[in-house]
């Protein structure tokens, strides 16, 4: 196979998660990049969004007037409410999550593993003060945990990788994973190559160090 | 039977050094921001403090651990752009943390209110916060058993209170409150207002009087509500 | 002693457990005999009755046009909602019984052990179908349980007993019994004699193979 | 996403041979009468029934027990003046029966929605109900290991639903319905009115539509609701 296209950028991998979402789930979107995905569902999509702070039916941002203190989302930006919405304690809300009850959860990374561990809530640094917020939660609790990551550190170091080195936020509880240069799925039989973006199969086996499946012509 | 009280002053008076306190709110949504002004004046040291965060910014939680009053934070977020507070003492030694993650932080608080003494999740299980704790499968998931969260005293921002010590909240600031009130030995509430009992419906009560001590209207700061 | 006055009846029982929930108590009365120490609760007393089947405040028997027959007791017999009352699940509800919430419980019982073991939900007789419905979380779940009952059988055996040997409810859960003879507080020291109906002290030691201490002049 | 179907036959369609059933209601209150009926003309037989009760009276679970479908009932309180189809079934060995304290049943559902394996609580410490079960000391007291509780389908009688599946109840009829709603994995819901979306006001409702698969409109029956 050869190079398809081009790398995409962060607003392609939304892009490209929003598309596999399917139609009338609920879902989490973590704290950062996984919140523009929410620019990519398309007014029909039928997705009602979670926050785990307690509300299902979470609309957009909040500009201007409709600021209130009071309605924000996890990462504590102010949001909107939607119709058919409803609020809940954080007992509750997080008994939804790790219920298993929403369908899709996305999330950032530090480091996937072959097996689907994931590492993305601590450096493990000396010094770091570390903060793990509802990340072990949302990774063991939806249906489906989706990663959303550029593959390759700044400094030109797989981040899909054997084993994680980071701190663990959970085991084996990542199916999808969702590059710049390459879509994942992490199945029994192995890692899947879903989709290339701007790189060849051969390419990306030669860059990362886990044994992959071209699953592309799916 | 609920205490409906004149200032934030009389609301938190008698908590002594070296409680543990439950501060309601996720960032500044819902944090009792009165009530924790109140604690500061009142004086109390070397409080055990229990908040999804450690402090935003300089007012309220991030205030009483500038002021040196708090020894131990249990939360689930500490680090963030503006806890800078929290992070120098942190940094200094000055302050000990227990790093929960925010579900089970959640559910730990609601087992103390449930009478429930400990429970096994699969979450945290194969993590460093899971280190030295008890696991078995269960329904085929490895599941880490965590202990019921309680605490001497709640602050909890809400809503409306009727003079029974029924409380609402309003949208995504009900957070940790009714968890909170049902986990602490003395539920001190700060709310926009006082109704008269039968004031709010049945139906739509979230945290039932038989959770409340004390109540106090706290005026809204310019800019805080609409 | 000397005898002291005659024995109270069903209704004397009830007045005498009234008179000992403080003002402003949160309290659940269970099924039967219980039920009927809310007659003498002063409109003042400022007590609040819940109902394990999800309702704090509940009101008095409905009759008539009040009847609802989504409004009912954990008898199952319709009762009113009074001002302040809230209604909530039963997860919830257990929960404010089972943590420790409500202040008094008051409980029918066939045996009260010495050490305030509890037995009131099933006779253990060969064929009969167990029930046990709330029994066991109300006996362990409220500050303090208060028991209702007659201290003999119709057979004439005594129902406060060194050991209960009827199947158990909870251990150690009673702190008084309320009898038609005496009042008992059951506390660490041993089974105090509160209160007498028309049997003097000597009289009631003869009757029950219990240790008890006189307190009646406390 | 919610179906808001028109029959509570379309509503039972599936439930097959030997599932797990929950039934919400305490005695009459809450007890989705229609869709136990429906249940019962669907044919479904081998079931696993939990309910507070087994049945009073001869309808609804009454009848479901009646006509044979029920191989076992998990509940708190079987025995009662008008149980005379479970008593008659259960004497005769035709139906098995978990008795299980009430609060560990409404806390063993919750726990199965919530994503808990198994909790200690002090209840049935030292009784029959506890025998063979797994007891330690938490917070000096001795406690007894529950597991979760979860089911195929749950059939809940509620209030009024939104389009999208949010539901609100009515008085103590609310009973079980929220908590089985979310430990099963199909939930079906009785209710007075649908209403748009939008219909209910957010802080208000009970279910949220996450937890409810089917919906339908059942009219009331004579003297059944005010």
């Amino acid at each position: 196979m050869t190079a398809n296209g081009q790398p995409i950028d962060k607003n392609g991998m939304a892009a490209a998660v929003a598309a596999d979402i399917p139609h009338g789930s609920f879902v989490n979107l973590g704290i950062g990049l996984p919140t523009t995905v929410s620019n990519h569902l398309a007014a029909d999509s039928g997705v009602t969004l979670h926050t785990e702070n307690g509300m299902l039916g979470m609309g957009p941002e909040a500009h201007g007037d409709e600021v209130d203190p009071d309605l924000i989302n996890a990462g504590k930006i102010p949001v909107t409410e939607l119709p058919g919405a409803s609020y809940f304690h954080h007992a509750d809300s997080f008994a939804m999550m790790r219920g298993g009850h929403l369908d899709v959860c996305v999330l950032g990374a530090y480091q996937v593993s072959a097996a689907g561990d994931l590492a993305n809530w601590h450096t493990g640094k000396p010094g770091a003060i570390p903060a793990v917020g509802g990340a072990m939660d949302l990774a063991l609790g939806a249906k489906e945990t989706y990663v959303m990551m550029t593959l390759l550190t700044r400094d030109g170091a797989p981040k899909l990788v054997p084993e994680c080195s980071f701190p663990l936020t959970a085991v084996q509880c990542v199916k999808r994973v969702y590059t710049d240069l390459a879509t994942f799925a992490i199945t029994p039989g192995g890692v899947e190559v879903r989709a290339l973006h701007g790189t060849s199969f051969a390419d990306l086996k030669a860059l990362l160090d886990v044994p992959l499946l071209d699953a592309t012509a799916r | 039977m609920v205490d409906i009280v004149a200032t934030a002053a009389e609301a938190v008076a008698g908590i002594g050094d070296g409680a543990t306190v439950m501060v309601g709110g996720f960032g500044a949504a819902g944090q009792p921001v009165e009530l924790i002004d109140a604690l500061i004046e009142g004086g109390a040291r070397e409080l055990t403090i229990v908040n999804n965060n450690a402090g935003n910014g300089d007012l309220g939680l991030a205030a009483l651990i500038r002021e040196g009053r708090v020894r131990k934070v249990i939360c689930s977020f500490p680090r963030q752009s503006d806890s800078w507070h929290f992070d120098e003492k942190y940094r200094a030694g000055e302050i000990e943390l227990e790093l929960v993650p925010q579900g089970n932080l959640a559910e730990r608080i609601r087992a103390a209110g449930a009478g429930i003494g400990a429970f096994f999740t699969p979450t945290g299980f194969g993590t460093m916060l899971a280190e030295g704790k008890e696991v078995r499968e269960i329904d085929g998931r490895q599941q880490v058993l965590e202990y019921a969260l309680r605490a001497d005293v709640a602050l909890v921002k809400a809503h409306v209170a009727d003079e029974a010590g029924n409380i609402t909240y309003r949208k995504t600031a009900r957070n940790f409150g009714p968890i909170m009130a049902a986990a602490a030995a003395t539920t001190v509430i700060q709310v926009n207002e006082v109704v008269p009992i039968g004031g709010i419906d049945p139906e739509n009560v979230v945290t039932p009087g038989i959770y409340v001590d004390r109540v106090v209207r706290v005026t809204p700061r310019e800019g805080a509500e609409r």
